[in-house]
Formats: structure tokens, C-alpha cells, sequence
């Protein structure tokens, strides 16, 4: 079976007036089926921009992106994305901000399944009682919520989510973390998930990526062997497996980050 | 027509050049009194926004008839050689074309405008003539400050003083003068007909094309339209009611002024008394176009017979106001 | 107590605005036919209410449906200017020039070209002068919509029209509106012009002109602030329309 | 590339544009005086080739100087009406009411006002006639501005004109370019407006009086064209200010 | 001495369609001159309300807050924020975005010591040579990191930063936690610093204010001692007092947040 995500040695180099700017230098990634793949590195780096490419938003100056084996050139209805700005669509409820991607991949969806599954998510993410309110009316993690209901509403098979957990605290974070574990075994999908939080990137990946400093390459891969059994569990992040693959993270990043990676002390 | 029905109804939809006001009634009362229908015509009236909206009205054919200046008719023929609109009846035989001035502002003569502003709108049909006005007057334009005026503008200016006098047609300068308050003793009027002006007025036009294929129709709107004149001048009242049912905004008193002073001054002039409404002398007319020349650069020779066809005219007693 | 205040200021306003051509028309001593004082004008009102009232009535629905064309086809020439650059390039340049043309040089063409078909004529015009704004504005709220929005439905492989429908529609609805402010005051004007310059009976501007040959300033004036009124409605007409679509756009505060 | 399509496409457009009115006129075999063809125009222009360069001069200056004072009056009405709903409430439904009179019954009244001031009358209707789109889109580009923009300057403490020139002015400048554009059109018709209905032997507008006077059509037509021309040239230097000053506004794609 | 930034007993609500929404429930939050208040509490508490109080963009419903003595009733043309969401003015480069403040603080400063501030600031986190790029052409990251230039390029007296490293990585952000010390010890200002991150309350603040949910309420207030001499060291974040505070607030957290404190395993 070959991967269902499939990133074939993408480069890609913005244009600016003081010409071309390479962020992206022959970057490979595959995720199976079903998998989910963390991408950490550097701030600026090009994380954003792989997300853009895959899901067809831009096309890469050269290599390919494949998804379910077919070449992506343009969007598809199958793909669910979290920006890392979570623009809400001001002139509409939360909830019906929720629904938009369902308006445009079912449209034949009943409007009551349709607020049914979107009541349903929004009460996952602790959001229940501001169905009705107006985007501007929500904080700044909350909108981070809802846009993540927005990404996974229409049950995609890919979600690509880029730091979708940024402006929330701990313990929400957390929770969400273990929602996601949730979704996962009962929906199942293919995901690829920026972050900043090394943490979230072993307790959620199944895979690792550190991308190196811009232009960004594919710097190091790391397979998360979880501890534990079924469905991880937080606690499996104390363990001392656990902290070895977060000391490995974080000297990856500094390396990438073109530093001495420094002595460990987490 | 279908052929075979000689007595079928043709559609005569009419032009005119100007709103429904007073010099209008008569076309209205001959339609009242049946004088189309009479003729086996149906003929539905519309107003117009000058001579120069009426004449392409008629040259494309979408009204066979309408109302216009034929001095506007010369040019418009000049400029589109061949466009199938000629004149056939002389309505005013003078024509409305007059400097109005203000005798409390000592103009009453025409060498009285010499030294005095005159105020003309460009586009007025009098202020057109003009030069000619002048030179048969011995007038030098240099010793006339003319301000260019507005339509809107032009008596209201007057009321004020602004201008000593103005151009314009006589019947609505006058009038409007008057309904600004001044004293119709103050008011002076320069027929440019009665200056040596030899130019005509409006007369009735026609699309020839509809003309050639409908010649008995074209007389009998003819017949109806001296008819509706005569009935005019027999009982003005009768008219104007006429005509206040089309424009019931009208002030029927002002309305019935302007009508009669178009009669007096422009209609029933002592030829039209001697030889009915709607002929024309060729020698005048040979003048007329002599004269405007002078304000007037032919592209073409100029040619009475393109302007004015009196073939149409119904016998001289049908055309007999009294 | 916000309620009444929407109502009491334009109220307040008018009155005022009212009060000062009165005290403006009597300190300067014009007189009617330079300027009528609204003193004047319900005695033109009262003579010929009848005339109003249907004179509104005509000029009022052929400025509707003018509008109405004006709407469908500007927001169609706005997209179209919005999503491709050839066509913005192309367009601009014709519809300005065609823009800079005075309409009341156009209305005896038209009046040529469709000799006798009035309604038409008529609301052909109000169209003609009142579909630019609206494509200006439809055309710059699509080409300078931030991308963050149209990403959420491009990445859903929405269509373009979906993404106008669902994104750039409502979110440029505010500027739709302002829009179309304008363009119900253009329409307005269409309107009268026809009825005023190849003149077929019918209209408040036909009103307009018998007040003219009659030298009737008043009733000249009391036409013209019929027309304002009539505009004032159809624009509380969209201002009620933008409240129910627009609503979200309105800031507090200021 | 993207130098020579900027230029390629409107001239493409309007040779377009010039060989489909052709073919109407030729099709339809209309005489001039319906529509002249523009093939009858070249003989027109070089004929009055002086007449032309003189009117359009003084069509124009009269017209830029009532846009700048649109721009200007414009401008700080909108700011008066986006920054206080009392004076939102209060002015719209006046200048509603004033923008639905046709102007072409208040140049009367203004030339009555201001007797053979021309030039002051001129400009003075090209600004009343084009001020409106300016101060509704400064109007609605204030009172929609998001509330986070306007924060960054008013947690500094910053005055309400300087929260205008720094954030407001910039970021509605896309929408305030688009209601130029709209105003350069009306301004030019506010122009000749007074140029035809009040005439003063001036400008463009007063050409046109003289082809219609003679029955010129081909020279009528070429002074709308001529007009278009005029309104064209104005439109690229707002074109050219909005590069420099909104060019960040425009997006890439579509 | 009384303190710099005073907040006594403010109460906020927000008037929504249907009722008002608490906020603010008779918060008290007092800040001594020169020093760093952290505030954590759950997502969608009121912090950022908070921020938007004590910068005198909104009037407490009740209570009052109080900056060097006066009471706030208006912006401060002394104080600097930095937004959660950091917008960013599209049509300025990224350097005119940082002179923005200075443009209306200080309109007389020469334009070139504008500059030198603006690129000395841009340095310092790390965005040297984006200083002529358009806010587009930024990743989120780094346009976070410009709008905290922007909210102390011109030297306020009093800084409130809602989640100003929200978007970044660890590394980043660790160096920009340090590089805030030495600006205090450069440029002393007071400091309120909303944040989600437990070991950025306990490295930055002097004290931290944990609050409770909606509506928010001080819950607990600690005061930090932090191990070691002079300006603090990262290291001091892994040593047992440290982790001993950190325990204590998360703690706190999971009570604010209506839990039962779970097992402390970090
Ligand atoms: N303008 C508003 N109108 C109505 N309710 C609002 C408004 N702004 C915020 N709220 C509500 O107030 C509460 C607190 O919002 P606030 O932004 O202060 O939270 P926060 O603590 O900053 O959260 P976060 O950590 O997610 O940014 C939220 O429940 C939100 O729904
Ligand atoms: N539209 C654009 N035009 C030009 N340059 C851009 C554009 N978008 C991003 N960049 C540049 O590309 C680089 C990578 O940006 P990207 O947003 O992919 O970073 P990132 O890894 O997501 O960073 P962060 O973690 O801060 O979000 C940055 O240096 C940025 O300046
Ligand atoms: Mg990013
Ligand atoms: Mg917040």
C-alpha cells in the first residue's frame, strides 16, 4: 500500500520584490493511512506554506504532493484544514461557521443533521451555549475551537491542521489532544499537524518531522513508539521513553535552528 | 393599408416639436372634433423637446408626420443628404423668432440694442437668426455685449435687469415675462419678421417614403390640420380645453394668451388671409435661403424644392381660416 | 431610547434643513423663480395631489426596476471584474468612458432607437445610469477580499461562484449597500431625465415640466422635493434591507 | 509580460468596442441622425481639432477642480458621518434627498443664484453632483472598520483624525479609489451638465450644442466620444494615484 | 509607595442579544512599579477583557483601575500593548508597523532615530532583513513577533502583552522570554503579561495571578521567588522550586477550570 499522503521532493520559493525567497528545499514526507504526522521546526521556517501545498492551495515550484495516489493540482472537497489564523466568517453564527464546509461538500445534507453534527462537535470542544454568538463575541481560544470544528465537520479523509492548539492553555489543550485520539478511532482520518508544542507533537503524531531552518528540508523523522497500549493515554507523556523522544526533539530543533544543541535540562 | 380596403384606418402618429402648450391646441381640438377621424385617420399626438427631436423622429419613418422649424429642416437635410423629410405646410408663416426687450430699459426699436446686453442662449432657435436680424438692421454685433444665457434662465434675467433684452420665440419670452411680474406695457417685442427677416417658421413634415405610398392619407391630415386651425380661431376656448386634458397641470388663462398670440402674429398674416394656411411664395423662400447663408455654411447648394413640397396641400378653400 | 433616536434625528434634521432654506428664500427676499420657499409649496401640493400621487407612483416604479436590472447586472459585471484581471483591465476603461458621457445625450438616442416604448425607455435609462457603482463596488470587494477568507472555501474546492455566494457576497455586502445608496439616487435621475427630456406624459418629471411652461416655480420646486422625498424612501427601503443582511457590519461605538 | 497585457487589454477592448459599433450601425444600416457610425468621427475631429483641444481643456480643469473639491468635501463629510451615528442618522436622509433631484433642474436655479459666474457655477455643480459616492464609502469604510485595526491606535491614545489618517484613510483607501472612479464619471456630467442646460459658449459641452444646432450628428457623437476620452485620461490618473497610494490592497490571482 | 497598576474590585459584562454575559467578577490585581504581573486562567475567562480594561479601551461595568496614581478612564499615550490577535496594518511595511507607536507618542523624534529604534527592536527578535516586507509575506510567528516591537518601540511605562508568544516554538520563545528580562533591566517598565503557558508565568512574572472561569475572579495569587541571582537563568525553570510552584499552579488551574486537582505528574 503506498502512503496516502505522499510528498515527493517539494521546493518552493516565494516571490518578493528583492527576488525569490526559497522556503521550502526538497522536502519529503509520507503518511500512511490513517496515521498522523506532527511537523515541528523553526518559526518562519515554511511549516505554513507545506500546509498550503498540500492541501492544492499553491502549487509547488517543483515536486509533487499526491493524496489517495492522484497528483494534487487543486483542492479537494475530502480535505478539512485549520488555518493558523482562525478567520471566522464574521457575518455568520458560530455554528454557522461551523456548518460552511458542510453547505459546500453535502449539499443534499439535511439542515438539521446538519446543525445536529455541528451541535455535536462544538460541545467537544467545550464551545456548547455560544452556538449563536458572533465570532467577535468569542475569545481568542474559543474561535481557535470553533475553527477547528469547522476543519473536521465534514468528516474529511485528510485534516491538515497548522497550530490549531496555539492560544489555548494547558488543560484545554490537553483535553483536545485527547478528543483528537477520540475523533480518530471513531472517524477515522489521515492527518498532518503543525505545532510548536513538542509534547503535542509525540503525544499526537505517530510520526515526527523536524524541518530544518529556512529554505525548510525534511531534517529528521521520528517514529513515536507510544508508551503504553490502545488509545495513548497523558500520562504516557511522563514516562521516561517519553522524555527521551522530547530531549531528541529538542536538540533536532536547535539544531535546526542553527544552534549548538545546548545540555539537556527538560 | 390591405389592399383592397380603400377605407381602411391608416395610423398617423404626429410629432410635435415642443409640451403641450397653447400653439398646440389646435391639433388637439381637431382630433376632439373628429377631423382625423373624419379623414380616416387615427392619429395619436406626442410632444417633443424641440424641432431637432421632431425632424429624426419623422426621418426614420417611426412618425410619419410631425411639427418642426424649416429652418432647422434646411440644416438637418444639409448635414444628411437624402434623409426622406421634407416640409408640407407652412404653419407660421412668420416665424415666432423675436428680440424681447424691456422698455423701462429702453429698448424698443432695434437700433436700441446697440450698446445694451442682449441675452441669447447659444442653442435658441432666434439667436440663430439673429445676424441676420442685425445686418438688415444695420446693427454691428461688435456694438451688441452679448451674454450667453440659459433657457431657464433667459426671462428671469430679464425681470432682473440683468439684460436689456433677450432672443426668443415672442409668444413664450412675453408670456413668461409677464408671469415674472413685469408690466406688459414694459415689454417690447422685435418680431424679426417684421425686421426684414424673410425666413419661415414651422410647418408640418412628413416622411416622404410614407408620403409617396400614402398620398390621399398625408392630404387628408393636411385638410384636418387647417381644419383644426380655423376651429381654433372660431373658439379658442374650445381649444384650450382640449388641450388642458392632456396637460391638466396647464394654466388654462396663460395657455390661451400664448395661442392667440401665435394666431395674431404668426398664423393669420396677410398672405395666409389671402391664400389659406400652408403655401409659401417661392420668391420669400429663395430670400430665406439667401438670408441663411449668411448664418449658415451649406455643405451642399442649397435647394428650396428638398425643403418644401406643397404637393400635398388640399385645395386653397380647405385651407381658409375665416 | 436608541429606537427613538433613529427616528428623531432625520426627523430633526429635515426640519431643520427645512427651516433654513425657509429663513434662507426670506432673508435674501428671492423671488419664486429664483428660489421657492417651502412655504410655498403646499399650495401645489393640495392643487394637484392627484397629479402627485400618481406621478410618483410611475416615476417610482420604473426607478425600481431600473435599479433592479442595475443590481443583477452590476453585481454580474462586478464579478466578473473581480475574479479576472483581463476582464478589469478591458471593462474599466469602456465603462468610465461610457460613464463620462452625459446620459442627457443619450436619452434621445435611446428615445430614436425605441421610438414610443416608454416604460423602456425609461427604466433602460435608470438602469444605464445606476449599474456603475454597484460594479465598482462588487468588482474591488471581490479583487481585494483577503485571501485568509477565500482560503476557507477554496480549500474546500468551492467554486468560484460559491465562493462569491458564500465569502465575498456578504462580506462585501457593506460596501454593496453604500453602493447602492448611490446608485438609488442615480436611478432616480435616469428616471426623470427621460421623463423631462423626450418628455411622454407621464412621471413626476412630466409634472416638473408643465411647471416649466407654466412658469409655475412653485410647483417646479414641490416636484423636485417630492423627488427627494421618494429618493429618502427607497433609501430607508435599503437601509431596512441592509439591516437585515448587513447587520453584523455596523460597529458599536462613535 | 504583465507590463504589455496591462496595456494591450483596454486597447484590445475598446478596438472591440469600436468595430462592434461599426458593425450595429452598419448592420442596422442607421442613418447619421440616429447613430453615427464612428467611421463618420475622424472627419469631425479634424475639421474642429482646435475647437476640440480648447473645449476639452476647459471641460476638464472645471471638472478636476470640482472632483478635488468633492474629494475634500467628501471626505470630511464621511469622516462626520463614520465617526457619529447622530450625524449618520441625521445627514444621510438629507443628502439622499439632494442626491435624488436630477441636477439638471437645479443648474437653473444655481445659474440664477450666481448670474455669470460660469466658472463658479461649473464647478460648483460638477462638485454637488460628484461628492456623494466619496463621502458614503469614507462613510462606511470608517463605520465598518474593524475594531482591531482601530485599536492598535487608540490604545496609544490617539486622536480620532489621527485613527482617520493612519488607519482609516489607508485601509478604505481601495474602496475610497473605487468611489472615485465613480465620481470622476458624475463630475464630468455635472460639467457638462451646466455646459449644455446653461450654456456659456464654454467647453465640450458647448459643441455639442453647436452640432446639435446644425444638425451635425457625426460632430455630436464625437463629442460624447471626445467626452468618454476625457473621462478615460481621468480615470487612469486615479488609476495612477491608486498604485501609489492602495497598492498593497490588490490581490494576487483570479 | 502605592502600586503602579491597581485594579480594584472590577466587574465587566458583556451585553449580548440574549442578557448580559459576566465577565469580570470583582477582580482585584495590583502591580508595584517595575514589575512583571503574569495572568493565567482557562480559555475564554476574560483575560484579554482584562488587557482591554487596564489599557482604558473599554469602562468597567464597576471598579476601577488605577495607572501611576490616576484613575484610567481613556487611553494612555504611556502604555504599550500587544494584541492576542496581532494585526498588523497590510499597507506599512513591517518596519513602518513598528514606528506606527512613535508616530503618534513621540511625532517630533527625527525619522532616523525612529529607524535605528524600530531595527534595533527587529534584531532583537530575530526579524533583521524583513524590516521592508509586507505583513502577507510574514509567517504567523514572526508577525507576532513584530507586533511586540511594536508594542514597545516606544519605551512605555506600562506593557500588556495578551499571549505574545502564543504562536512560537519552544526555542524561540524561550529566547525571547530572556531577551524581555534584559529589556526590563535596559528600559524598566511594569508589566502585565496574559500567557497560558505555566513556565512562562513562573519565568517572567514576579507575581502570577491565576484566575478563575468565567466569570473570572482572582482565585490565587503567587508570588514568584525565583531561584537564583540577578537576572533569572532558564535553568532556574528545572530546578525543584520551580517545579514546585509550577505544581502549585497547575493545581490552581484545574480548580479554576472546575476540576478536581488531578495527580501531579509534571
Ligand atoms: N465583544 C464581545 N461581546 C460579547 N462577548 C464577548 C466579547 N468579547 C468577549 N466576549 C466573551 O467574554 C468572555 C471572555 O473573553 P476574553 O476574550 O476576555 O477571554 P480570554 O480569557 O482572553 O480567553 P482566551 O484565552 O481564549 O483568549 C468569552 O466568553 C467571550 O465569549
Ligand atoms: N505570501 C508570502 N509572500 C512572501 N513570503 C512569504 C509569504 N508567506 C510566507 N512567506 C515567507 O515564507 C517563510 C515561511 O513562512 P511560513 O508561514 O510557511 O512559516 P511557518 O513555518 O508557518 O512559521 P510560523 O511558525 O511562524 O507560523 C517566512 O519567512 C515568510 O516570510
Ligand atoms: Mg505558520
Ligand atoms: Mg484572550
Amino acid at each position: 500500500m503506498t502512503d496516502l499522503i505522499q510528498i515527493k521532493g517539494v521546493t518552493h520559493a516565494y516571490r518578493t520584490p528583492n527576488g525569490p525567497l526559497p522556503v521550502l528545499d526538497d522536502l519529503n514526507i509520507n503518511v500512511p493511512e490513517g496515521e498522523f504526522a506532527a511537523v515541528v521546526g523553526p518559526s518562519g521556517c515554511g511549516k505554513s506554506t507545506l500546509t498550503r501545498l498540500v492541501a492544492g492551495l499553491m502549487k509547488p515550484d517543483s515536486g509533487e504532493v499526491w493524496l489517495h495516489g492522484k497528483r494534487v493540482t487543486s483542492p479537494r472537497k475530502t480535505v478539512g484544514m485549520a488555518f493558523q489564523n482562525p478567520v471566522m466568517l464574521e457575518w455568520r453564527t458560530i455554528l454557522q461557521n461551523v456548518i460552511l464546509p458542510l453547505e459546500i461538500v453535502a449539499p443534499s445534507m439535511p439542515r438539521k443533521d446538519r446543525v445536529a453534527r455541528a451541535e455535536e462537535l462544538l460541545a467537544l470542544v467545550g464551545l456548547s451555549g455560544f452556538e449563536d454568538k458572533r465570532p467577535s463575541e468569542l475569545s481568542g481560544g474559543m474561535r481557535q475551537r470553533a475553527s477547528l470544528c469547522r476543519a473536521i465537520v465534514h468528516k474529511p479523509d485528510v485534516l491538515i491542521m497548522d497550530e490549531p492548539f496555539g492560544a489555548l492553555d494547558a488543560f484545554t489543550r490537553e483535553d483536545l489532544w485527547q478528543t483528537m485520539h477520540e475523533l480518530r478511532a471513531k472517524e477515522p482520518f489521515t492527518a498532518v499537524l503543525i505545532t510548536h508544542d513538542l509534547r503535542e507533537s509525540v503525544y499526537l503524531g505517530d510520526q515526527v518531522f523536524v524541518l530544518s531552518g529556512r529554505p525548510a528540508t525534511t531534517q529528521y523523522v521520528m517514529n513515536v513508539d507510544y508508551p503504553g497500549e490502545g488509545l495513548r493515554k497523558l500520562d504516557g507523556l511522563y514516562t521516561p521513553e517519553a522524555a527521551q523522544m522530547l530531549a531528541t526533539l529538542r536538540e533536532q530543533i536547535q539544531i535546526a535552528q542553527g544552534r549548538q544543541p545546548g545540555p539537556e535540562v527538560h | 393599408t390591405v389592399a383592397g380596403t380603400a377605407h381602411a384606418q391608416t395610423d398617423m402618429p404626429f410629432a410635435l416639436d415642443w409640451k403641450f402648450e397653447g400653439p398646440a391646441a389646435p391639433y388637439f381640438l381637431a382630433l376632439d372634433n373628429g377631423l382625423f377621424a373624419d379623414q380616416e385617420l387615427t392619429v395619436e399626438i406626442s410632444e417633443g423637446a424641440g424641432s431637432l427631436d421632431a425632424i429624426p423622429k419623422v426621418a426614420t419613418g417611426a412618425y410619419p408626420v410631425g411639427f418642426a422649424d424649416i429652418n432647422s429642416l434646411m440644416r438637418f437635410l444639409d448635414q444628411n443628404p437624402g434623409a426622406p423629410v421634407t416640409a408640407i405646410m407652412m404653419i407660421y408663416d412668420k416665424p415666432p423668432f423675436a428680440v424681447v426687450g424691456r422698455k423701462s430699459l429702453g429698448v424698443e426699436t432695434p437700433a436700441d440694442l446697440a450698446g445694451k446686453v442682449l441675452g441669447a442662449p447659444p442653442p435658441d432657435g432666434a439667436w440663430a437668426q439673429f445676424p441676420i436680424f442685425a445686418a438688415e438692421n444695420d446693427l454691428s454685433m461688435e456694438d451688441i455685449t452679448v451674454e450667453p444665457v440659459g433657457f431657464p434662465t433667459r426671462e428671469p434675467m430679464l425681470a432682473e435687469g440683468q439684460v436689456a433684452s433677450v432672443t426668443g420665440f415672442s409668444f413664450s419670452s412675453t408670456l413668461n415675462l409677464k408671469r415674472l411680474g413685469v408690466e406688459e406695457d414694459d415689454i417690447s417685442v422685435l418680431l424679426m419678421a417684421d425686421h426684414g427677416v424673410e425666413l419661415y417658421g414651422n410647418a408640418i413634415i412628413v416622411n416622404t417614403d410614407f408620403a409617396g405610398e400614402n398620398p390621399e392619407a398625408v392630404t387628408g391630415f393636411l385638410t384636418a390640420i387647417a381644419g383644426g386651425w380655423k376651429a381654433a380661431m372660431e373658439d379658442p376656448e374650445a381649444a384650450i380645453e382640449a388641450l388642458i386634458e392632456r396637460n391638466p397641470a396647464a394654466n388654462a388663462e396663460l395657455e390661451k394668451e400664448r395661442l392667440q398670440m401665435a394666431i395674431d402674429d404668426n398664423v393669420y398674416t396677410d398672405f395666409v388671409a389671402e391664400n389659406g394656411l400652408g403655401g409659401i411664395d417661392d420668391d420669400r423662400m429663395t430670400a430665406a435661403i439667401e438670408q441663411t447663408k449668411s448664418v449658415y455654411e451649406f455643405q451642399n447648394e442649397p435647394d428650396a424644392s428638398l425643403y418644401f413640397s406643397s404637393e400635398y396641400l388640399p385645395d386653397a378653400d380647405a385651407r381658409m381660416l375665416k | 431610547m436608541e429606537r427613538f433616536q433613529k427616528v428623531a434625528v432625520p426627523i430633526a434634521a429635515i426640519l431643520i434643513f427645512v427651516a433654513l432654506w425657509e429663513a434662507l428664500v426670506w432673508v435674501n427676499g428671492w423671488p419664486d423663480y429664483v428660489m421657492a420657499s417651502p412655504s410655498d409649496l403646499p399650495a401645489a401640493y393640495s392643487r394637484f395631489w392627484e397629479l402627485f400621487l400618481t406621478g410618483s407612483w410611475q416615476t417610482l416604479w420604473r426607478t425600481v426596476a431600473g435599479l433592479t436590472l442595475a443590481v443583477v447586472a452590476g453585481t454580474g459585471l462586478g464579478m466578473i471584474m473581480g475574479f479576472s484581471r483581463i476582464a478589469r483591465d478591458g471593462l474599466y476603461p469602456l465603462l468610465v468612458g461610457f460613464n463620462a458621457v452625459p446620459k442627457a445625450t443619450l436619452v434621445p438616442v435611446l428615445a430614436l432607437l425605441f421610438i414610443g416604448q416608454h416604460d423602456f425607455n425609461t427604466v433602460m435609462m435608470a438602469f444605464l445610469i445606476s449599474f456603475f457603482p454597484i460594479a465598482v463596488s462588487v468588482g474591488i470587494g471581490l479583487s481585494t477580499l483577503e485571501p485568509e477568507y477565500r482560503d476557507i472555501l477554496r480549500s474546500l474546492g468551492a467554486s468560484k461562484v460559491t465562493i462569491f455566494r458564500k465569502i465575498a457576497l456578504p462580506k462585501t455586502l457593506p460596501e454593496f449597500f453604500g453602493a447602492l445608496k448611490v446608485s438609488v439616487t442615480l436611478a432616480f435621475i435616469g428616471t426623470n431625465l427621460v421623463e423631462i427630456i423626450s418628455p411622454h406624459g407621464r412621471g413626476l418629471g412630466a409634472l416638473f415640466l408643465s411647471g416649466q411652461t407654466n412658469s409655475n416655480y412653485p410647483l417646479m420646486f414641490a416636484v423636485l422635493i417630492a423627488l427627494a422625498v421618494l429618493g429618502i424612501i427607497l433609501y430607508y427601503a435599503v437601509v431596512a434591507l441592509e439591516k437585515i443582511f448587513a447587520g453584523w457590519a455596523e460597529r458599536p461605538g462613535g
